[in-house]
């Protein structure tokens, strides 16, 4: 109605849409940045993610795929949203460490052309395990009414929609996406900028030849800096998946937008990565609002834009090297 | 299986005996064949007296059928249940049972012309591209005489006009938009399902009488072809039948998954009904998300057209919302009862909408073969057009000559709450819109657009 | 044919003589490889979809033939640019598809004249190839990948809906009419007699003589100073930078160049389906095109092409098989086994990129290197051997 | 007829200095060589002349007209050649094919559009790559593909790969870094000879003094991105500044 709260809400949504992004953005800048590895199957890992958290969080009834077809007519430990939030990440954090282990590690040393390839099939075949096991069809992801609740205590209403000053009815779900991607995040920046680890990992951002050379051992940090990244990824698909429909393409399709955000933020930075989400997301939600048409062709446009004007990113250092 | 060993086919007879092609060449069309072509293969008398024309005419004794249906990406779970109702279909064709029995008098359960009637089967995934590579496999590997699917209109579109192109019949599946049978239609192609005009038409009455007059919309659509339709037919019939007036109309782009904004812009319209134009998955999300921002406090929500997809995907959240579907197996008549159990016989679950529509168009066509005495295509498309019947179990229907379109009834629903849901009982009937109520003529709406092409 | 072999080599030297020897000398000559692809496009129909026995096990039809010769020209385009200049572009789905949108456009309004719709949609495949390698090209590596990826990306969304009026959208581009080639003949009949026999239908001659072309100019692109540059840009940047060349300048024209064949082939698309799908301009489809060029084997000239059979192979064919069973026999392998073409394919694929990087293409030269050896192993025991019996 | 100038050239990588007010000259026919403790500058020094990094100001003159607006194909195209500290060849072309590139550059320009030409029929190409492989005496192992090579012979090549470039001016990264004491004296062998036969102007970087002193008609000492003695290797040799330098420096 008023102008004010229209831009509030603009604002909500633009930040919501970005969190998602940030989430992801902020892992694979990491691993893109400490340990120089592209991901293109860190999609995988949010699919991941999504329905590790449907079958921690809930039971939902399997109708197609093989699962169904060897018997399973449902799928789920049921025991709620907020465990899900804490099991999740720490499955996720280990399919990571596996990743590193087992394929990135065989992979550093050869060329970012075969890093992209063989991420990018192991996403097809991630994508298309979970369409054999859980069938193609999408699955109902419902928000959690609650979240914390055991004994006496109900628990946070945590979904259907909250009353705003000014801007009206609100999606609560979307205000705590917000929120959980902001704690979450400034996790990882405390972790990076405050810790022996982080000071590792930002070394080796800016030159892991010297940190080698220095003599660290540089396994554990970056095995761990891998875990980190999989893990906010399985944490975006927990709370991201009750937004939308949950199906084996979600991973491909968030993909791409994901690395645009770190390429606009610039790579190895993890306020880039904030910034760059935060700056999709706001001008999706101010495209949809004043030219709707254009709002998805505006997305590739600001991402081009940006790398062409500051290839480095609007965070990134200058590369030494041309 | 048609897809055993087959060291020559009837293409490759004709290529080999120099006999020359078929269609094409302008001015030598219709002077060729017309000899032995059919190379001695079984069965079907009568089918001589016809030129070769796609895979006209049949080699041996079998005639195939080709159902090319979703069976990867979102829509697999719908196109499942279509492939069971075509595979229903053939066995009654070649066994007798269902409506071969009881209301297809032209058929006699011992297949169709004296064929034994076979079927291969297709993975559109619903993509266009896919789904004409599936069907131009059918037609040239599997030398299949009818391809029936789609579950989506792109996919209708794109496979019709190829098959207009190969002389090989379509029968339209689940496609809803107006194009199939307005701007894009094809002479080779049949739709029994209704279209975007005739769901906003059927609608408008119903939502007036629940909701009252004098009401302002808002509407949201998906910006393709079909969303766009469907959009143009909904400002339409809410402003002249139901006499509501629309605020505003916004279009979200293709691949949008989040609507927050958009439906924030409803919120602040002041308007008293929303109208999500959106198909499938979308449609899931748009109105999960519309449901979360607590929309449906402030505003009623009507979604013209559902499906089982959309409803298993959004759960809950369809809970009083109208909307149209092709047919629901609640719907109280015979035809609807015997397919209902005929299908609960055999595989022991609930048909969708788009398994009766699957099953009604093979055995449609299979009929009107025998009216024909013959699979030459143009004969069986005169016997199609301007067919009139009533054994569907949608009451009396006419297939329009003009525009190969079904003039029918639509039924309207609303969404049943999670707990009452179960498997295939997703909605509440609420009113089967007459087809007096509804459609257009020859030269108004999407039948103005369309130019059917040639039968040969 | 890789690269490698088209030298004339030491080996060659040591095997001369020989049967083989002679074999491999030819082969190494642009009239025996043009011939050679020339004679393979012309019995490749017949093999595959009319054949007696072989069609029947492999199960073949003549538009998928078409189809794969349509995306070779593609794949052989394509790997100059990934195989030979090392430049991993995620964004060709631009120009297949825009070439394709191109021709089918001007086929609805000007003329469809299948030789005028090739040319238009090459040339705006080209001219689009040039815009967007002047400003991916500005980045290297995993950027210049997200970069042609992004404006693959956002060409699709205008295709969705800004541009809907002309693409007609998510609908795809019907009512494309192709006219008769050289105003004679109809492209969509069948060639008479014998030529019908191999060939199948005149769509399938047209195609097939821009593959062969295409593979001509390939071979030739490849032995030129262009071959050689564009080696060294994927071998090491820096030096090439530094003995002189405009580095830059040649990605470019790798870029364009490729553009161009992607631009045949989207133009050929067109003729052939007379049709444009709106997915022809999305991402997987550029996907797609990686996956059949490394698959086959990036850096090869023919590997791709193989690539793109197995691909298109896999994806019509392998994946309607409802059961695998062991040949000749009624046993079940694998229920549902076209259920997992994808999977398998994926699978496959990163054993590929992980284990043998130069593909199918190269296994198959490691095995012809054996029995080359093999070979001239035993021409050489029976020379001895003889020259033993003439004492 | 000085070859190569530069004037007042600075370069600042944020608030560090790496090179102060450069100003050096090399005359036509010259061999000169820079040395200096690690981080004096000189690595920095040469990436400014080959145009990899541009200078915060200053000027650089080959021939008389400054290279500064240059890219760096254009800066080699003009006649000055490097070759590197690491071997940086073509790895997976044959050692013919390594030569032939560079000589392509030199024959025919940074920059052409003979893409349907074969290449058999680039006769002054093939000439001269087979000159310059004879000269690094890696004839007779033209078709060896260059990774195959021993260390010492990727470096003969690279630095064949630079001669075939037609250069007027050699700039010279630590041409024996890394080598056993034996490809050393062979390289050093091939330095001597390419001066022979090519009277080459280069200028050299090395940190091997016996190199340094027995080739060099010059020697140029940088030390803190700044010159601080120049002169003839005896002048040098007594030279207390340097001392100093070294002394001082973090390396003996």
């Amino acid at each position: 109605m008023s102008l004010l709260s229209d831009v509030l809400v603009i604002l909500l949504n633009g930040l919501q849409q970005g969190a998602i992004y940030v989430l992801l953005a902020v892992g694979l800048s990491i691993i893109l940045g400490t340990l120089k590895f592209v991901n293109f199957a860190h999609g995988a890992l949010y699919l991941i993610g999504t329905y590790a958290g449907l079958f921690v969080a809930l039971n939902v009834p399997l109708s197609n795929g093989k699962l169904a077809e060897w018997g399973f007519s449902s799928f789920g430990l049921d025991i709620g949203f907020f465990a899900a939030l804490i099991f999740v990440p720490l499955f996720v954090f280990g399919v990571g460490l596996l990743m590193e282990r087992y394929l990135a590690r065989a992979f550093y040393d050869r060329p970012d052309t075969d890093q992209i390839l063989v991420t990018f099939g192991l996403a097809i075949v991630v994508q298309e395990l979970f369409r054999v096991l859980f069938g193609s069809n999408s699955l109902p992801f419902e928000q959690p009414e609650r979240i914390l609740s055991f004994g006496s205590f109900a628990g946070l209403p945590v979904s259907g929609p909250v009353a705003l000053p000014i801007v009206g009815n609100f999606p609560q779900w979307r205000l705590w996406v917000i929120g959980i991607t902001a704690v979450l995040v400034a996790l990882v920046y405390l972790l990076v900028e405050y810790t022996d680890f982080g000071l590792v990992v930002r070394a080796g951002t800016r030159d892991a030849e010297m940190v080698r050379l220095l003599g660290i051992k540089i396994t554990r940090p970056y095995i761990v800096v891998f875990g980190i990244g999989a893990a906010l990824a399985g944490v975006a698909g927990v709370v991201g998946g009750p937004l939308n429909v949950v199906n084996p393409t979600i991973g491909t399709n968030i993909l791409v937008p994901a690395f645009l955000t770190v390429v606009i933020g610039g790579v190895g930075s993890i306020a880039g990565a904030v910034v760059g989400g935060i700056v999709f997301g706001l001008t999706t939600a101010a495209l949809v609002a004043f030219a709707p048409a254009w709002s998805q062709v505006g997305l590739y446009a600001i991402a081009a834009i940006v790398l062409l004007t500051r290839p480095q990113g609007l965070l990134g250092d200058e590369e030494v090297t041309p | 299986m048609a897809r055993d060993n087959k060291s020559l086919n009837r293409r490759d007879v004709l290529k080999a005996t120099g006999a020359v092609g078929t269609a094409g060449l302008a001015g030598l069309a219709g002077c060729t064949g017309g000899g032995d072509d059919s190379g001695g293969g079984g069965g079907g008398g009568g089918d001589d007296e016809y030129p070769a024309l796609g895979n006209y005419p049949i080699e041996g004794d079998t005639a195939t059928f080709g159902f090319n249906v979703p069976q990867s990406g979102p829509y697999a779970s719908e196109g499942e249940d279509e492939l069971r109702a075509y595979e229903l279909a053939v066995k009654h064709l070649n066994e007798g049972g269902g409506w071969v029995d009881s209301q297809f008098d032209d058929l006699s359960g011992d297949g169709v012309l004296g064929y034994t009637i076979d079927h291969v089967d297709g993975d559109t995934a619903t993509d266009a591209d896919q789904a004409r590579q599936s069907a131009s496999g059918m037609i040239q590997r599997d030398d299949a005489i009818m391809i029936s699917g789609g579950s989506s209109s792109a996919v209708a579109i794109a496979v019709q006009g190829l098959c207009q192109n190969e002389k090989v019949m379509f029968m339209c599946c689940l496609t809803h938009s107006n194009d199939t049978t307005g701007t894009d239609c094809v002479r080779y192609s049949f739709r029994e399902m209704f279209n975007a005009y005739m769901t906003g038409q059927a609608l408008a009455p119903v939502v007036r009488d629940a909701y009252g007059e004098d009401l302002q919309f808002y509407q949201l659509y998906a910006d393709y072809s079909w969303g766009q339709t469907q959009q143009a037919s909904m400002e339409q019939f809410m402003t002249d039948v139901a006499g509501w007036e629309q605020v505003e109309s916004v279009a979200t782009p293709l691949g949008t998954s989040d609507y927050s904004t958009y439906l924030s812009g409803a919120q602040s319209s002041g308007a008293d009904v929303l109208i999500l134009n959106h198909y499938g998955l979308d449609g899931a999300n748009s109105m999960q998300q519309a449901i979360d921002a607590g929309i449906d406090e402030e505003m009623e929500i009507i979604v013209p057209l559902y499906n089982r997809p959309m409803a298993e995907a959004a759960g809950g959240a369809i809970e009083g919302i109208y909307g149209t579907v092709a047919w629901d197996s609640q719907i109280d008549n015979t035809p609807s009862q015997e397919f209902t159990q005929a299908f609960r016989d055999e595989y022991d679950r609930t048909p969708s909408g788009p398994a009766q529509l699957a099953y009604a168009q093979t055995l449609q066509y299979a009929a009107a073969v025998e009216r024909a005495g013959t699979f030459y295509p143009p004969e069986v498309i005169r016997q199609l057009e301007d067919y009139e019947y009533d054994n569907i179990g949608m009451g009396a229907e006419t297939m329009r000559g003009c525009d190969h379109q079904a003039q029918r009834d639509v039924p309207v629903v609303q969404g049943l709450p999670a707990s009452e849901q179960s498997e295939g009982t997703y909605f509440n009937i609420v009113n089967i819109t007459s087809r007096d109520d509804l459609g257009y003529a020859c030269d108004a709406g999407p039948a103005a657009e369309c130019e059917l092409g040639s039968y040969e | 044919m890789s690269e490698k072999d088209a030298n004339p080599s030491a080996k060659d030297a040591l095997v001369g003589g020989s049967l083989f020897g002679r074999w491999e000398k030819l082969r190494g000559r642009e009239g025996t490889v043009v011939g050679i692809t020339a004679i393979l496009v012309a019995v490749f129909p017949y093999l595959f979809a009319r054949a007696p026995v072989v069609s029947g096990i492999l199960q073949g039809y003549q538009s998928l033939a078409t189809l794969i010769l349509i995306w070779g020209i593609f794949a052989i385009g394509f790997d100059l640019l990934l195989g030979y200049t090392g430049l991993l572009s995620f964004g060709h789905a631009a120009f297949w598809g825009g070439a394709a949108y191109a021709a089918g456009i001007v086929a609805k309004n000007v003329s469809g004249d299948p030789i005028v719709m090739v040319v238009s949609g090459t040339l705006f495949a080209v001219l689009l190839a040039w815009v967007l390698g002047f400003l991916s090209l500005r980045r290297g590596g995993i950027y210049f990948s997200i970069l042609t990826l992004a404006f693959a990306q956002m060409f699709y969304y205008m295709a969705a809906s800004p541009l809907a009026f002309l693409t007609n959208g998510e609908n795809g581009l019907t009512g494309v009419e192709v006219g008769s080639f050289l105003g004679v003949i109809h492209l969509e009949s069948d060639i008479p007699s014998v030529g019908g026999m191999l060939l199948g239908t005149w769509l399938y001659a047209f195609v097939g003589v821009f593959f062969v072309g295409a593979v001509a100019v390939a071979y030739r692109i490849l032995n030129s100073p262009y071959g050689m540059v564009f080696r060294a840009i994927r071998e090491n940047e820096q030096r090439a930078e530094f003995v002189g060349l405009n580095v830059w300048r040649y990605k470019l024209m790798a870029f364009i160049i490729s553009g161009a064949f992607a631009g045949i082939a989207g133009s050929l698309f067109t003729i052939h389906g007379a049709y444009v799908p709106l997915q022809s301009l999305f991402w997987t489809e550029s996907g797609d095109i990686v996956v059949m060029t490394v698959l086959g084997g990036a850096g090869s000239m023919f590997g791709p092409v193989l690539g793109v059979g197995l691909y298109l192979y896999i994806e019509n064919i392998v994946s309607t098989i409802q059961a695998l069973t062991i040949p000749f026999t009624d046993i079940v392998l694998i229920r549902d086994f076209g259920f997992y073409w994808h999977l398998l394919l994926g699978l496959v694929f990163v054993v590929v990129v992980w284990v043998v990087p130069d593909g199918l293409w190269g296994i198959l030269n490691r095995l012809r290197e054996l029995a080359v050896e093999f070979g001239s192993k035993a021409a050489e025991r029976l020379r001895s051997r003889s020259k033993g019996g003439g004492r | 007829m000085t070859l190569l100038e530069t004037e007042n050239l600075v370069k600042e990588f944020g608030g560090l200095v790496a090179t102060d007010d450069v100003n050096l000259t090399v005359e036509e026919d010259e061999r000169v060589s820079i040395i200096g403790p690690n981080g004096a500058g000189k690595s920095t020094l040469i990436n400014l002349i080959t145009r990899r990094l541009d200078p915060t100001s200053g000027d650089i003159r080959f021939k008389g007209e400054s290279i500064v607006g240059l890219e760096p194909h254009q800066v080699v195209q003009r006649g000055v050649s490097k070759s590197f500290q690491t071997a940086s060849i073509f790895p997976d072309l044959t050692v013919r094919e390594n030569a032939e590139i560079a000589a392509l550059a030199s024959e025919r320009g940074a920059f052409g559009f003979e893409f349907l030409k074969h290449r058999d029929s680039l006769s002054d190409v093939h000439g001269v790559a087979r000159d310059t492989l004879d000269s690094v005496g890696l004839l007779d192992r033209a078709d060896t593909v260059a990774t195959d090579l021993p260390y010492g012979d990727k470096r003969r090549l690279e630095i064949g790969i630079a001669l075939a470039s037609d250069p007027d001016l050699l700039l010279m990264d630590e041409p024996t870094a890394g080598m056993s004491p034996e490809e050393t004296k062979s390289t050093v062998e091939l330095i001597e000879q390419v001066k022979r036969d090519h009277g080459l102007t280069f200028v050299l970087v090395e940190h091997d003094m016996e190199i340094v002193f027995s080739i060099s008609d010059r020697i140029v000492v940088l030390s803190r991105g700044g010159i601080i003695a120049e002169g003839t290797p005896d002048e040098i040799r007594g030279n207390e500044a340097v001392q100093e330098a070294y002394l001082g420096g973090v390396e003996l």
